[in-house]
């Protein structure tokens, strides 16, 4: 499933609702991301992050992702949180979860998610710091960091 | 056709969706783009430097080469930054 | 931080605590195993699933895996939960934490800290099923998957 | 010295934990096996195997050649399943 919002989450809670009476879920995997205040000494600290985004092709975008990681892992479960608009330091920002009865599948499929959405699905961040504005840069790192799933992972598990 | 700006693109061509009637020689997204760049400096700054310039048809991923008609929604838009 | 404890914990609330009050802390990694009933067609159904350990050996292998962990990688903070006693299917066993400023450190170390802790954590489990009572043999799949943390995985982050 | 024991290897030689004097040609952990198999046919048969016998030496992985001594913690049990 998948969520995009304005409003705040509960990761707690809704690792709750994935595991509620069920007993066929061995692993739960999940991942958090946050508004972080890259401040260093000396540089002018973050205020807030506007995250702007592509209505309509976000979901579109999310829930191809969701379903490429079905394609690729026996989850039994998925979940895809993600916020636009303006948030703090601090303030949660993503959440992805997975479920599954292997545990090498829920993490493994965990990761990809979160890789794959940080290059694929239409998020922009604008950064205020107290020197003034700024559209934040992709970085090279999360294009490496997908392209590591091109290769020969889903063979494994479909074997298994 | 519908054509959107985000992020960055936004703020330079100025406007976030304009409704756009291209001549029929424009035919790739490519075309669209040498078209649209007549429309103000704001577009051609815009679309001054393609290598961080990122589209999508009908709300998919596409390269410059493909194809548009009118009915399309193409947007343009920098690298995405989400998660 | 380390817990080994007969009773269940909260997961929302730890990651919760985790993140509260922080702006440093990019990516929070989590990993929540649970009692999974294996039950297929016409095999008897799990009852419950007893945890021994060895305590003492425990926590003294839990902390050992935990600075490994920080060793290996720049995670800020990180939290290993392991429960004992009795548990029903559906039940938590185990959750494993991970904060980082880096997305790939926070994944990478909880999947290296379950990894560990499956194959060094000194617990052995009984399972009861409607058919009896039988202790539950090591896989060899989990030695393997601890195995893989054995390259340089390390090297890359210390360079950084 | 202290013995322990876990899991099916606790319920073969019916104890969990016991202190036992070897005598002193009893120098590494293989030799104290061979001493404890003699107990009875409990502890007989929760060493039949070793491969499938792991031991820790005052609560550290150790391997049957490592040396031990009188004030030593000595726990014997199978491969671990925790997680």
């Amino acid at each position: 499933m998948i969520r995009v919002q304005g409003e705040d989450f509960d990761a707690g809670a809704e690792i709750a609702r994935f595991t509620s009476g069920r007993t066929d879920i061995g692993a739960v995997a999940s991942f958090l991301g946050l508004v972080r205040d890259e401040r260093s000494p000396g540089s002018p600290g973050l205020v807030a992050m506007t995250l702007e985004h592509y209505p309509g092709m976000t979901e579109r975008q999310l829930s191809d992702i969701e379903a490429e990681a079905r394609r690729r892992w026996p989850i039994e479960d998925c979940l895809i949180i993600h916020r636009h608009g303006r948030l703090r330091p601090g303030e949660r920002i993503v959440l992805v979860l997975t479920a599954s009865s292997h545990r090498a599948a829920a993490l493994e499929s965990c990761a990809f998610l979160i890789d794959w959405l940080k290059t694929r699905a239409p998020f922009w961040k604008r950064e205020e710091t107290e020197a003034g504005e700024r559209w934040v840069e992709a970085k090279s790192l999360d294009d490496t960091a997908a392209e590591r799933w091109n290769d020969g992972v889903a063979e494994r598990w479909n074997d298994g | 056709m519908k054509v959107l700006y985000f992020a960055w693109l936004r703020t330079r061509t100025g406007v976030g969706e304009e409704t756009v009637s291209p001549p029929a020689d424009v035919r790739t997204v490519a075309d669209l783009i040498e078209w649209l760049k007549r429309r103000g400096p704001g577009h051609a700054e815009a679309f001054a430097d393609l290598a961080v310039v990122r589209v999508a048809v009908n709300q998919d991923y596409a390269a410059f080469s493909e194809r548009v008609s009118p009915d399309d929604e193409v947007a343009f838009f920098p690298p995405v930054t989400g998660g």
